[in-house]
Order: structure tokens, then C-alpha cells, then sequence
């Protein structure tokens, strides 16, 4: 039988578009894969958010993860490129048009183990990016050997152990530059949401690791990935909400244990403390943060680190407000009296 | 013991004969780190600004100071500004080399070296000029630190009155050198040249032939290096990213752009940038951005050279199969692996035709003068986003790093051209576009650039199969469709490329085939065969890859084709076997060279000569 | 519905004729993973214990689950194992792709299908036969969960009813899959074959005309795949060392050689390994790795496909220049840049020649079965170490993925010899050695092992200028000599690499030549020739590069030569346009596929008739 | 007039090799370069502890430094491999004979720009090797470009200033598995010396990172890493003080405040604590000193880490204990009886 139209399928968001503008062609991932439902937390971001698909550039390298941005944000162009290497793609997208809201996805193994230069070095810069990683631990697309950030101790299918410690992007990433890190996981639809709108609305580099459970090749008890251990062990730092920059702030504001950290484009992110005193200002109080949950074999959840004042890669290089992919003949070419000033030195 | 040495020092043998003006090689002898790049450019400029053709050439050690290095001087009236092996006049300032330097002189050449040397001993068939370098420095430099430096501008006024050059133009050769911020310097280092001049004059005899004369070949025309001549022409092509890592003899490329846009490339009143410049952490990186720049729509280029291109060799694939612009300049130099990093060669050419995995194939420009660095860079932009491909520059560090004599660079006429690039209101027109379709027939889909303000605008760029939606393919006959359109765009390309330059000959029997900077060894070679075995020449210098048309004609026309190229493995004859017919690679000879020196024209002549004698 | 389609459902059209026996095509159509891979293995070894020439190939996507995957077998009593494309028996569980399936079968093919996706429809040129699945897994499976899996193998109980296949190797087939441990799983599927067959002994009457029946062609033979094989070839040669990085289609022979080094390397007493295999970061260090390793003595290798081989490529440049061994599995894929990466060729052929900037040149060897995945893996080590250079071993995913009939491999009887390497002994003896003379006249310098206990026997490896002594330089005669000396032993590979296979048949006019799995489709494209269109064929099957001279007889013999190949550019064919005359340039012509599928020889036979038509 | 012949140039070490036997060829370095100071004292560490220059595999990529092999330990088979790859090729030669004592001297743009990835990845398997960063802030043998460890703030000849912040890499060593981790700089002899000599001793992966000013390139006002620089704002964490296995210790101990690290030959490294007590066995005060010192733009130098129980990569991969390069054909190509019994498997 037919299924009938329900109105919100015909809902719009303030400009205008449906939810349909912003998916993706049909995934061919696994059925229950992490990855998947960090396709859908970006659909739903951008569509609340009112974002223009065609402002958006999306960037990948290759594995499952690097395959996901086909399957969100249809309307935006895409750039899957090649194994590792979808830092330095992304940093020259942004160079030729900074007006692009850039968001990149990519695996554990893109990043950390054969990407692992390039990230760090995309971090030194802080190239205004929104940069997901897809965390399973493994790769996925290769049929499941580990990545760089596979846990001491947690084995392959074959039933191998890891003898290596793995490498925390969230640490790599706030310790050398980047002014948004996160830490999430694809089973937590609220707090996704609430990271990646801030992360959209943050000026400079966001890293948010995601940890996205491989239930094809990850997803066994030996796995520190897997969604009965994230589940277990995951420990939120704070509970998250987040106040676009068009939203009423003050209605919202709740006094006493709320921080309110506001971003560049007016809009807000307030954390609301836990227990424990967390501040996301500090970054060696942050390392010590991560150092000791891992040592309790915690996974640690929520934002990490935000610097709203360190200067990004594009204003660094002190380029023209507009795009210089765009900018006219008259502007890129200089004039003939400039040449002959030149040659004038040269004889 | 300077008095064992009394000049004048004529040979005993090899009379000096009647005088040789402006047809002259001086080498210069010195350790790198030493300063004497401002006396050998010093000495240049004058030759060049007394309006003789010249040239200088630097070989230089892969390391920053301490080794030997020689700087090569070449004059001559009927304007050959190739390297000549054989040196008419040595300056030996470095102990290290200098018996060596003279022992390799051909009979009757002249040399004026430091006095404790004592090089005079060595041979009885050369013109000495001992010079008491210390002697002469320390009254006109009185501050001993710079007495170093100073020194190598005594050689200058030796040599100047040797040659009888003008010192008036050594004087303005030194204010142009020094600028007007150095004055001082510049006094400092006149004083020198004169000091050696008045020595010379008063202590030395002149025995040797050679000698330069006024003429004015030299009017309007600048000196200029390869690169930098590479880098202006990227400027006034409207580059906008610009990511490099350094390496020699590339990197002198993109510094010069770096001062050039610098000066005219920001916003005059916000000060901001028209461009990035973005060095990068290695060249796999340095040739991501800049595809992907290229893919948002920028006008983006690279430089390097071969280890660069080798790990560049992933990113040229996708950037061949996805279909992005981007201007490479591989400034060659010596060897696999890390190979001679400071000599020059031709040893790309193959490699990168088909650079990258699978099944690909590349156009090159090669450029062999400052003024085609400037126009190729140029037409090279131009070529990447019309092709939306990647496009070689392929320079070398004889011209990329060494002074050339050029006319002064036209301003472009052409405004940009930008390619098949759809607008919002093309779509709005369109309504919808498919990425990869072959609407022209020239194999070249149209592309939108990210950020364009329409639905319709999106598409999906991938290395990994793609129909003409750009949607994912797994496809047999969706791959095959799509490289055969890929085949057919780079037959296109035969006919937009940069066209060869020919001279016929209709009394040659053979013809001449090269590219870049072998051009100045070639024309000089076939002087040399018609002066000296009267073998008459044709000569077409290549100055693209895909080959076009004109090159079978020229091949056709001819009984043996001479391809000369620098490099061991004849690469640039290897791609011409790659394509045509069995009749015409049987016309084919090599001629190759691959030592590092910049080619002679000894060296081809020798070589024809062997083979026609065969 | 199911009332609407009653079997038996003949062909309207195209009478079945004749019965055909042992020769005919099995294609299953399923999604991956659905686990079908057991139903279908399963079926191929029931015909191979029938003891009928078989062959198995999968079809499946660059994903993990979820899209179309199809597996093909074939069994042919003539013994032609290669691809054929016309399939006459179709088993269609893929609801998306079943419709197309049908519609790209001959007339009077076989179709068993899932009886709801009422195929029947379509056309009625087939012999259909709707199987009820889901009706008959039920009792068989009482468990909802497995029935997935289980109810592929009721498709195998059908076919074997429908092929007249004999059920006790079913069984046998079964056991061997799950082997003893997973006992249970095996009688769960056994049981659900039966039902399959049952049922389809009971509900269906045959109409088409192929049929099974036991042969002895196979006795003594294994089946495996050519990664496996690589992988025994490389632990029996003794390797030591090895380095990787994940990249289907080369994954599985390294995962093969941690299974069997597992059970064969460790030491009995201590337990520890004779060997190490290390995942590296990416392609960059896995070569970067294997490399050094060889320079201090190990066996090393590293396995690879198309994107890693372009990450290595300034790494292999280093290994042709500083001389050190490694032997490189290239297991190719489709495409430039991520292609289809399950998808077969033989792209990398002309890459891989030239691999690196600068003058290079490279060994290549091609095997085209698992014998010689596992005879050439060993000499392929042999080779390195005696020539000191980087070996590439060229297989492809067809041959390294697919299933295939193989003699059981001999036990190596040669000992192993690493090459010119000298000891402290030897050293003693001599005195001192330099690294890069050519004592011998092969080209080949001796080396010494870092840790060689004797004051004489250490030397500095670089990637830099090196003169005999192994010492820097950037002297030119230093660097032409040694670049010359590199050209040699190139030369000398010539008579060490393994021997071309050669078929002469005298009455005949043209010839094939083809390198690894071509070799399948050329052989039986042959018998076509002569069958359908009586040319007589001769056929050289390559098996290294640099060629042999019989390859030039092979041309010489012949008026016109076939080379067969996998890539879109004729890259084997542009490596003999290099290197020989145009007499023999001038019989090549090109038979090319690129679309990913194994070669099959219908492609074959209808290019060469056509070119042979012209 | 002629020298003559002093007897210091007769002296012999334990092994009874002269100090000539340790020697290299003649620099082509400049003159004054820190990188020759290295060499010096590399030169007079194996000398001294009578190491056999035989058993020394010395590796570099490619700079000046990566150059600087050539110009010491002749006697010791050395690769001057490609650009930032030296972790991979030490490695690998580490893997085919673990019985070679390792010795890499790599720049800071071979390690922290295009080398980083590797560098870390070594790091993280902690491979036994001595890993000796000439660290100089620049590219000297491109003539003077910034590496991505000079700090921001110091200037090019031209005047340019660097504006990205500098990468650590004793930092990431330490907090990524190198299990002895140091800073010195190349003015230091004495400490230059313990350092090496411990690192001699220890078994793991030691990474010390030595300031070596570029007189040429980055030796003036603007430079954080010019001799006046350093020396002006160095901190040197402790005294050192080194006792190889084969001297006696008990004489040498001295009570109080000395901490004594045994090292695992049995030699012990001797640590005099200065004002501020420091353990360098903690990674996260290691992290923290290192932080604060460069927030006082104080150079801080000493052991920052020493970990004397995680196992090396070789361990880990529990590889025989002879060479793998030299196993005999017995060891290494498995019996008829094993082919046979793979092939029953695959009828
Ligand atoms: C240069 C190169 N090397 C290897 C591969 C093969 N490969 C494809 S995806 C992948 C790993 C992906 O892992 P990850 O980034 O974690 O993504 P996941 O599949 O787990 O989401 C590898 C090694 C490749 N495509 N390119
Ligand atoms: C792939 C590659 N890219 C670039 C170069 C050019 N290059 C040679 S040395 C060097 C930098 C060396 O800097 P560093 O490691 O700090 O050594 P230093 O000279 O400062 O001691 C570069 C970029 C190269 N040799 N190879
Ligand atoms: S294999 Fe793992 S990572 Fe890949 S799609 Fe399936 S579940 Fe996701
Ligand atoms: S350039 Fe700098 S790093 Fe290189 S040798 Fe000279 S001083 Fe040392
Ligand atoms: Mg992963
Ligand atoms: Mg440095």
C-alpha cells in the first residue's frame, strides 16, 4: 500500500528549502554502519542551520568514511580525492575561495596512519575547515586491518591483537593548532548535532573525531570501537547546546554553572558543566583531561578545546575578502606600465 | 717567489696569431660562498652592456659553501650564447682546482690567476697573467672582514684592461649590481676594479689574442634568468595559488614571483593579497592544493623538479582522470633519485608524458629562452583551463638559474580565457549540465566551480569511476567511454599547442630535431657542420608534447632526423617512436648528452659528424 | 503470482538442440555481502571434483555490502579456463540486476531465478526456472537469522539437480569449505542443498541442454588464487622482510603470507619469528622499508597496486640508482587514479618500465597462473639480489583474486644465492672493494652487508652523484660512466630474465604476442582463428621485460604480430616500439580491452579478424 | 714547517682503535655550521665508549645535516636515503639486523615538514635507533626557507617573518612512544656528549633534538635559532652525567640529589636535579616543562623522558634474535614435508 505524504515531509527551513535538498544519493555502505549516521547528523545540521547547499564545498580521501559525502549534501560540490592526502585538497579549495564553508570527511585511517603529515600540518595552519573524522578504527574499505588509531589490545577478526599505542587526533589536533576539537560518537545523535552546528558556525580549523563503529569488521568485543564499548565507557565532559547566530539569545541563557562561549559569527555554544570544573579554554588542561581518561579506558565526549582568537590560514596570508578564484582580469594582471618597470631593472 | 714569475709570459709555443675580438670564453675559477657572483656578473653586464651578445653560466656545487665553482663568460659577435667547452680565458682563484682548470686549456688561451699559485710552471703554451691578489686588495679595502669579498674585484679590472672592456661600463654595471641603497658597497668594490685595472696597465704585458670591441647588439634588451622570466609570466597570467616546496633549481622560480606579486599584486588601498603563495610541507601536498585550487576555479601552478615530480605522480593521475587544471614547472635537473641537483638536464621528458599509474598521458611546453618562459608560462594557464588538465612547463637549470640575454618582454594583448565554465545563469539557461559529456566534440566537458549560487550547479569529483553525470560507475562501458574521450581530448590538444619553429634547408639531406635549451648547442652545430664539413641542416625546434602535425612533415621531408636531447635514454626520440610510422622512426638518429653540463656545439657536431661518417 | 509462471517454461524460440556437456558458463547474480561466496565456491569445487576444467571468477564492487556482485564459473571440457562472455546458465538472486542479466543473455540460455522477481516476462527465448527460496529455506533454517546465508545454497542444490551434478561432491565440496571445526554450518547448508535439489527434482523438467559429467582432468590438482600463490613463492624463497600497505587488489597476498608464515617461519624451540611483516603507514614507508632492508641484507618485498606504485616511485628511483633489491608484487587494477579498484588490467605495464624521473629503467616479470606466481616469486628474488635492483612482479586482480586450477607447486630444488655479496673473509682476502666497479662485465658492482665485521667493509649508499668508490661527485665523466654502467647491466638482464613461451606453427602467417592472464583468451582465441576462420596462429607468450631475443625472432618469423594486452594505450607494444627496428615496428598491431572484465577470447578473435579483414 | 706528530693522535680506545678509525671525510659543510659540531661530538662518543664502527648503520634523508654522515664514523656503512623518509629506511634496515647499532642525523625540515608523518609513525613503534634532529629552523641546503619548527616571529634573511606556530618534536616524541627523549644544543659539548652516550646505552628509539644554528641562513637577530639566541635563553634541566656498563659505578654515585637511571646494558645514566625538581619518567611533566619554557621563550634542554620498559618494535614483533638479513636457507624456506602438506590443503 502507498504510503501518504505527512506534512513534514513538505517542512521548509528559513530559506526556504526541504530536508530533500540536502541529502545525498542512496549510501552503499553497510546497513548499521557508523558512517551513515553521521550522514544523516550533517543533513539534519544544514538544514536546520537554513545553510545554502551551493556554499558548501565537501572534501574526502578514500576508505568508507571518504565515500559518505555522496551520500549528504547532494546540492554542494563534492571532492573525493585520493588516499590520505584530502588536507592539502581542502586547504587549496579554501585558498581559491574563502568564501566556501568547507567540510571535510574522512576515516581513521585517511588521517592517522597514511594522512597523519598532512593533518598535522593542515592543524599548524588552522585552515578554516570543519574536518570530521570517521573513527573505527580500522579500514573499513580494505576489509578491516587496523589504523593508526586502533587501541592497545583490541584485535582483529582474525583474533590479532594490537601491540601499538594508538594516536588521539583530538590531542594531536588541539595541541598543534587547530581552535575547535571534539570528541563524539555516531550513536549520539544530540550531541553530534550540537557540535557539528557550532563547528559550523566556528572561524578556523574544527576537528571533531567521531568514534563510528565498523559493525563489519570492528564491531566485536575485542573492539574498543565497538558501539557496546563506546557505550559503555563514553563519558560526555558537558552537555551541549547550541544557539544559531538568528536565534533570540537571551531567552536562552541560563545563569549559574553555564558557559557561554560565543562565536565569531554571533552565534553561541554554551556548555553546561558536569560534576567536574572543565575548561575548554585550556589547552594542557585539556591534554591532561584526555591522558586520563584514557587511562581509564574512557572515552572522553564533548567539546575539548576552543580558541576563538587565534587568526586562520586565509587571514594569515592577509588574502582579499573576495574569492580569488573569481577575481577579474583587471585585478590579477597587472598593467603594461608594471611591465615595463620590470624590464626598465633588467637592462 | 713572485719573482720567479716575471710577466709578461708569452708561450713558447702556439703563437697568439692575429686578434680575436668578441668571440671569447673567460671561466672564473672560484670556491662557492666566496662572493665572486657579484665580480662574474659585474664582468657580464659590462660585456653586455658594451652591446656584445653574452652569456654567463654558474656551475655550482649541491652544497652552500666551501666547494669549487665556476663561473663560464661567453662573447660572441655573431650572437652564440650557448656553452663553449673550450675556455680562451681562465681566472683561477681557487687553489683547489686551479692546476687542474689549466691543465684542461686548449694551447694559446689566457690565464690570469693568484700570484702564489705559481701556475706558470704547469705548461709553456698558455698566456700567464700571475696577479699579487693580496697585495693589491689590502690598500683599497681596509677592513680586513671584507677583504674577501672584495678581492674578486680586482680580477674584474685585470681582465677588464686585458680585454680592453670600458670600465665606464664596469662602473655601471656595479651601480646597477649594488643599487642605490649600497652605494658605499659599490664604492668600495669600484675602487677594487680600478686598482686591478691600474696594475694591470702599469705591470702587464698584453701576449694573448683576445679582445673586446663596442657593438650594439645588445640594445633594449634585458638579462634575466629562466625562472624568474617563468615567474613574471605566471604573475601576468593572473596566478592566483601558488603552492611550492622548495628544491633546486625550481625554487628561485617561485622566490622571484614572491618579490614580483609582492609589488604588484595587492590591493592598493585594503594592502591585501590577489594571490596565495603557500609553501607547503612536502610536494605531495604542494600539488594537492594546487589541483584543488584549480578545481575551485583558481588559477594555480606548482614548480619543482624531479624528486618533486615523483611524489607529485598520484595527485597528476587524478588530476588526468578527474580533469583539473593546473600548471606544473618542472625545472629539470641531473638524475634519478637526488641524482647532480645543481646540473642541468632533460631528463623528465618521458616520465612525465606518461606520469602516474593507469593509463595517462600529459601535455608538456618547452620553453628554450627567457622571452618563452614569460609566453609559455602564459599560454601554459591558458592551455590547463581550456583542457582542464595538467599542464608541464618543462624548463631545465641552465635556464631556469643561469643569465640570459632576452628582448623585453610584450605585454599581453589576449584577455584571460578561463574554459568551459558554466555561470549560474548558463544553468539557469541550461538547466542542467553533465560534467564529463562531450558536448563540442573535443572531448572537453564543462565544468561549474564551487560556490556557484544554483541547484543545478553541484556535481561529484572523483579519482574513481565516473559516467558523464560524474555519478559513480562501476560500469565496463562507462569506463571505456570515458577514456576514449579522454584518448580524443588529448588529440585536440595536437592542434591548440604551442606550434614548432622550423627552418628549412632545401639543400639539407638531414634535419635537426630538439626542444629547450639544447636550441643554442643545435644552431650553433649547424654552422659549425655547413663552415667546417659542409653538411647542409633543416632544424625544427619542438615546443610542445602532443606532437604536431608540422613534425611528420618535417621528418617526411628529410633522409635522417638528428634528435638531440639531453638525457641517456632518448626520451623525446622515445615518444616520437611511441606514435609514428615505421618509415618515418627510421629516419631517426640520437643525439644525446647527459653530463650536466648545458650542451655544446662541439658535442652535437662531433656526434652527427661520427654518424654520417657511418 | 507465482501461479502465473508454471515450469516447465521452454524457449518458444531457439530450440535447445543438442545436449552440451561440459561446456558451458554458470553466472550467479547476488549482492555482496550476502554470503553468497560459499554457494558459489562450492559449485566450483563440485565441478572441479568431478574432475572438469573449471574456473571461477568474481565480479563484486568497491564496497563492502550491499551492491550487485556476480560470479562467474566456467567449465570447459577442452580445458579453457579463461573468461568467456556469453553465459549460458544464469542464477538471478539480485532483484536490481536481474532484469538486465536476462535481457544480455543468448537465446536458449538457462535462467534460475527467485520466482518473485518474474523474470519469465521478459523474453521467451530462454529456458526460465523460478525457484520458490524463501518457501523451501524456511524448513530447512529454522533459525530466521541464518536464512540469509543458507539460501544460497539452495540455488546450488537446483543447479546440481539441473546440470546433473554429482551431489556426493557437493557434499565432499561442503565439508572441505567448512572443514571440521564448523561441522554444524556445514550440515545447516547441506541440508538446504538437498532441499534445493529435491525440490527441483520433483517440481522441475529440464528443457536446456547443459549438462554435467564426470571427467578425470583434474586429478592432482589444487585450486587457489594467484596472491596465495605469491605468497608461497615468497616464503619459500626464504624472504625475510616484508612491508606493506592495504590496497585491494594486493591485500590478500600479504594476509596470505602472515597465515602461512604463522604456521611455517616461527622458530620450533624459541617460537619467534624468521621473519617480519609490518603494515607501514602508507606505500611511501612500506617501499621506503623494503628497500633498506634489502641494502642490509633481507629478502624484502612489499605488494602493491596502482596508487602505491605511483606513492613509490621516488623511492624506486633511489633503488635503480643506489642498487639495492626489492621485489615489488603489483597486483594491477583498472584505471589513473582510484579507477576500479575490483576491476582487472594491465595498466601499470609502461609506468612501471620507466618508474621514476630521470633515466630509469626497470625489471618486470609476468605471470600468468599460480604456478608461476609461485615459480617466478622465487626467481623474482633471485633476480633482485643477483642484479641488485627493484623487481616489479606484474600480476593483476584476475589472476590474483580469482580462483584457479593448478599443478601442485614443485618444491624449490635450486639452493637460494644472494647475489655478489662480500663477507669479512672476502674482504680479508681483498683488501678493499669498490662498491660500484664492474669487475665481472655484467655491470654489477659487489656489495657488503652493513654489520660485516672488517674494517674494509663499510661504503656510503646515496642518491646522489657516486663514482666506483661509492665517494660523492658531481664530476661529469663520474656520472655518464656510471649512468652508462647502469644501461649495461640492464643489457646483461637479457639473457637472465625468464625465457619467453613460444608456440611456432609453421603455416603460420601471423603471430601473438601477450604477457600473464591475456594469455587465457590468446590461447583459445587461437583454436576460434582456426576453427571458425582457418588462420593459423603462432603465439609467443612474454614472461619479463627487458625482452629476449627470441622475441625478435618471434617478429621476424611472422608478417603481422598480435599483441594482446589489457590498457587503453598498447603499453606493451610502446615498449617494443622503443627498442626495435622499424622492419619489426612495422608487423605490430594492438589488440587492447580496458574495461575492467578478465580478457575473454571472443574480444580477441573478432579484432584480429577485423584488422585482418582491412 | 712541518707538525709533529703529538701523542694524543696515538691514543687507542678499549677496542684499541684510534680516534682516526671514527672519523669521517672532510666536511662540505660551512665553515661554523653546527652540524659539524654534531659530527665532532659523535665522532668522540663511539671513539670514546669503543663502540665497533662496523657494527654502526648510519641513516639521514637529505639537507645539510642529512649530509653530515658522510662526515663521520667512515668505518660505518651509511644511507643518505631520500627527502623525509629516513624513519622508513632506518627501519627497515633495523628489521633485516637487529644487531646494528642505528644512528640517524636528519634537519628539522627533513623530520617536522616533509618528514613529520614518518617521524611519528617511528615514534609510535618505537623503533631502536638514535634519531639526532640537527635542528636549525630553516631548509639550509635550499638556502634559507623556514621548516615548520622555526618559531614564530623569527624572520627570513629577507625579513620575512614566520607567522605558524613551530612544531616540537621532543614534544611529540615523548607523548607519542620514543622512550628516551632529549633537547640540547650544538654549543653544548659536555651535555651533548652524556646525551649521546646514554642514548648509546639505551634500548628503544632516543630522539634528541640539538639546536645547530645556520650561520648561514639563520644565524641573525630575527632567529630563535642563532647561537646568541640560544645561548641567552638556555635552561638546562639537570646535569648530566654518564657511566658506561663497563666502568665501575659504585665510585662514581653520589647520594642526595642524584637520580640514577640504570639503562638496560647495565650502564646508568646519572641525572643531578637542579633547583626545580624534575622526574623525567612523567610524560605529562615532561609536556608541561616543555610547554612553560616556551612560554618563557627559554630554550629547555636536558633529558626530557626516559622510559626504560616499554618493549622496541623489534621486541614487539618477536623476531629470532640473529639477523634476519643472514638466516641460513635452512632457517628461512619452510621443508618439502610443510609444501606438501599446504598443497593437500588446496586439493
Ligand atoms: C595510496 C593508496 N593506498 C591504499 C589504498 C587502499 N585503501 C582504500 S581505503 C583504505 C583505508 C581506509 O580506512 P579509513 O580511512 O579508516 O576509512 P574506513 O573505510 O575505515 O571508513 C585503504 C588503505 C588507496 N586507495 N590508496
Ligand atoms: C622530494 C624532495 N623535495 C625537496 C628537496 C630539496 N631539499 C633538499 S634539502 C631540503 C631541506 C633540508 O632542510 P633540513 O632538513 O632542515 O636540513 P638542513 O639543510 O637545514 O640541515 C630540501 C627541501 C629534495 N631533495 N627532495
Ligand atoms: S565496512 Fe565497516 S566502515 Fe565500511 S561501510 Fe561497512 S561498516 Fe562501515
Ligand atoms: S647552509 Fe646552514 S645548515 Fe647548511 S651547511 Fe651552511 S650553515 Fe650549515
Ligand atoms: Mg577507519
Ligand atoms: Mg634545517
Amino acid at each position: 500500500m502507498s504510503t501518504t505524504i505527512t506534512p513534514a515531509s513538505k517542512k521548509v527551513n528559513r530559506i526556504g528549502l526541504e530536508v530533500l535538498n540536502y541529502k545525498g544519493s542512496k549510501t552503499t555502505l553497510c546497513a548499521g554502519c557508523g558512517h551513515n549516521a553521521i550522514s544523516e547528523r550533517i543533513v539534519e545540521c544544514f538544514y536546520e542551520l537554513g545553510i545554502e547547499p551551493w556554499s558548501v564545498a565537501k572534501f574526502s580521501g578514500i576508505g568508507c568514511s571518504s565515500k559518505s559525502p555522496a551520500y549528504f549534501l547532494g546540492q554542494s560540490h563534492g571532492f573525493n580525492s585520493v588516499h590520505g592526502r584530502m588536507p592539502a585538497v581542502a586547504t587549496g579549495a579554501m585558498l581559491a575561495n574563502r568564501t566556501l564553508l568547507g567540510l571535510g570527511v574522512t576515516g581513521d585511517g585517511d588521517t592517522a596512519s597514511i594522512g597523519l603529515g598532512q593533518f598535522m600540518h593542515m592543524v599548524r595552519r588552522n585552515v578554516p575547515l570543519i574536518y570530521v573524522i570517521e573513527n573505527n578504527g580500522v579500514y573499513g574499505l580494505t576489509k578491516g586491518q587496523f589504523s593508526a588509531t586502533a587501541d592497545v589490545g583490541s584485535t582483529l577478526k582474525t583474533g590479532a591483537p594490537n601491540q601499538l599505542p594508538p594516536f588521539d587526533c583530538c590531542a594531536l589536533a588541539l595541541q598543534w593548532g587547530a581552535t575547535f576539537v571534539a570528541r563524539s560518537f555516531s550513536g549520539d545523535k544530540k550531541q553530534l548535532q550540537s557540535l557539528l552546528k557550532a563547528a559550523i558556525a566556528h572561524n578556523g580549523l574544527t576537528v571533531i573525531d567521531v568514534i563510528s563503529p565498523c559493525v563489519t569488521f570492528n564491531d566485536h568485543d575485542g573492539s574498543t570501537k565497538s558501539y557496546s564499548y563506546v557505550k559503555d565507557h563514553e563519558e560526555a565532559l558537558h552537555e551541549l547546546d547550541f544557539v544559531p547566530f538568528f536565534e533570540d539569545i537571551s531567552v536562552e541563557i541560563k545563569e549559574g554553572e553555564v558557559r557561554d562561549v560565543a562565536l565569531h559569527d554571533g552565534s553561541h555554544l554554551k556548555i553546561r558543566k558536569l560534576a567536574r570544573e572543565y575548561d575548554p579554554t585550556d589547552r594542557m588542561a585539556a591534554l591532561n583531561a584526555l591522558e586520563q581518561a584514557e587511562a581509564k579506558g574512557e572515552v572522553l565526549t564533548g567539546v575539548l578545546y576552543v580558541n576563538t582568537t587565534r587568526p586562520n590560514f586565509i587571514d594569515v596570508l592577509n588574502l582579499v575578502d573576495q574569492p580569488l578564484a573569481t577575481l577579474p582580469e583587471s585585478v590579477v594582471r597587472p598593467t603594461r606600465a608594471a611591465l615595463n618597470e620590470i624590464m626598465e631593472e633588467l637592462r | 717567489m713572485s719573482t720567479l714569475e716575471v710577466s709578461p709570459l708569452a708561450p713558447s709555443s702556439g703563437a697568439s696569431g692575429q686578434p680575436k675580438t668578441n668571440d671569447f670564453s673567460i671561466q672564473v675559477g672560484t670556491v662557492n660562498g666566496s662572493g665572486s657572483q657579484t665580480a662574474n656578473t659585474v664582468l657580464l653586464r659590462t660585456i653586455f652592456q658594451m652591446g656584445i651578445p653574452v652569456s654567463g653560466k654558474n656551475m655550482f656545487p649541491s652544497n652552500i659553501a666551501g666547494l669549487p665553482t665556476w663561473f663560464t663568460i661567453r662573447a660572441s659577435q655573431q650572437g652564440y650564447i650557448g656553452r663553449r667547452k673550450e675556455i680562451d680565458f681562465l681566472v683561477a682563484m681557487n687553489p683547489e682546482t686551479a692546476r687542474e682548470d689549466v691543465m684542461n686549456l686548449q694551447p694559446g688561451a689566457a690565464v690570469v690567476y693568484d700570484e702564489p699559485l705559481q701556475l706558470r710552471a704547469l705548461r709553456d703554451d698558455l698566456h700567464f697573467y700571475p696577479v699579487p691578489f693580496d697585495k693589491l686588495v689590502a690598500p683599497v679595502c681596509p677592513d680586513a672582514k671584507l677583504r674577501k669579498l672584495v678581492r674578486n674585484m680586482i680580477y674584474d679590472g685585470v681582465v677588464a684592461w686585458l680585454l680592453s672592456l670600458e670600465m665606464a661600463e664596469v662602473r655601471n654595471a656595479l651601480v646597477k649590481q649594488f643599487g642605490k641603497r649600497k652605494a658605499k658597497a659599490a664604492e668600495l668594490n669600484w675602487g677594487a676594479a680600478q686598482a686591478g685595472y691600474d696594475w694591470a696597465a702599469q705591470t702587464l704585458t698584453k701576449t694573448d689574442p683576445y679582445r673586446a670591441e663596442r657593438m650594439n647588439a645588445t640594445t633594449g634588451k634585458v638579462i634575466i634568468d629562466g625562472n624568474a622570466a617563468c615567474a613574471l609570466g605566471a604573475m601576468f597570467a593572473g596566478v592566483t595559488v601558488v603552492t611550492w616546496y622548495p628544491i633546486t633549481p625550481s625554487s628561485s622560480l617561485v622566490e622571484s614571483l614572491i618579490g614580483y606579486a609582492k609589488r604588484y599584486r595587492h590591493d592598493p588601498e585594503t594592502g591585501k593579497a590577489t594571490y596565495a603563495i603557500v609553501q607547503a610541507e612536502d610536494e605531495l601536498a604542494s600539488i594537492g592544493m594546487a589541483l584543488s585550487a584549480g578545481w575551485a576555479g583558481a588559477r594555480s601552478m606548482t614548480a619543482t623538479a624531479g624528486p618533486g615530480i615523483s611524489l607529485m605522480s598520484e595527485f597528476i593521475g587524478l588530476g588526468y582522470y578527474a580533469e583539473l587544471p593546473v600548471v606544473i614547472f618542472d625545472i629539470e635537473r641531473v638524475g634519478p633519485s637526488t641524482g647532480l641537483p645543481t646540473r642541468t638536464a632533460q631528463g623528465d621528458i618521458l616520465t612525465n608524458a606518461i606520469l602516474s599509474h593507469g593509463d595517462t598521458r600529459h601535455p608538456m611546453f618547452f620553453p628554450c629562452s627567457p622571452e618563452e618562459c614569460f609566453s609559455m608560462s602564459m599560454e601554459a594557464f591558458e592551455f590547463a583551463e581550456q583542457f582542464q588538465t595538467p599542464v608541464f612547463v618543462m624548463s631545465d637549470l641552465d635556464l631556469g638559474m643561469n643569465s640570459w640575454m632576452a628582448d623585453p618582454f610584450p605585454y599581453p594583448e589576449k584577455p584571460i580565457r578561463r574554459g568551459k565554465v558554466l555561470s549560474a545563469e548558463d544553468l539557469e539557461k541550461l538547466g542542467s549540465f553533465a560534467r564529463y559529456k562531450d558536448v563540442d566534440g573535443d572531448g572537453i566537458g564543462y565544468r561549474t566551480l564551487p560556490g556557484t549560487k544554483h541547484q543545478a550547479a553541484a556535481y561529484f569529483t572523483r579519482g574513481s569511476g565516473h559516467n558523464e553525470k560524474a555519478q559513480y560507475t562501476e560500469r565496463e562501458d562507462d569506463y571505456i567511454h570515458n577514456m576514449e574521450r579522454l584518448a580524443h581530448k588529448f588529440e585536440t590538444m595536437r592542434s591548440h599547442v604551442p606550434a614548432p619553429l622550423v627552418r628549412i634547408n632545401d639543400r639539407a639531406k638531414i634535419g635537426f630535431v630538439a626542444v629547450g635549451t639544447s636550441d643554442y648547442a643545435v644552431r650553433e652545430s649547424c654552422d659549425q657542420l655547413r663552415q667546417e664539413y659542409d653538411i647542409e641542416t633543416s632544424y625544427m625546434r619542438l615546443r610542445a608534447y602532443p606532437f604536431t602535425p608540422e613534425l611528420k612533415d618535417f621528418i617526411q621531408r628529410h633522409e635522417r632526423i638528428y634528435v638531440v636531447e639531453q638525457n641517456r635514454d632518448a626520451q623525446l626520440l622515445s615518444l616520437m617512436r611511441l606514435e609514428y610510422e615505421p618509415e618515418l622512426i627510421a629516419k631517426l638518429r640520437s643525439v644525446r648528452y647527459f653530463g650536466g653540463m648545458p650542451l655544446d656545439a662541439r658535442t652535437v657536431t662531433d656526434e652527427v659528424v661520427r654518424q654520417e661518417r657511418k
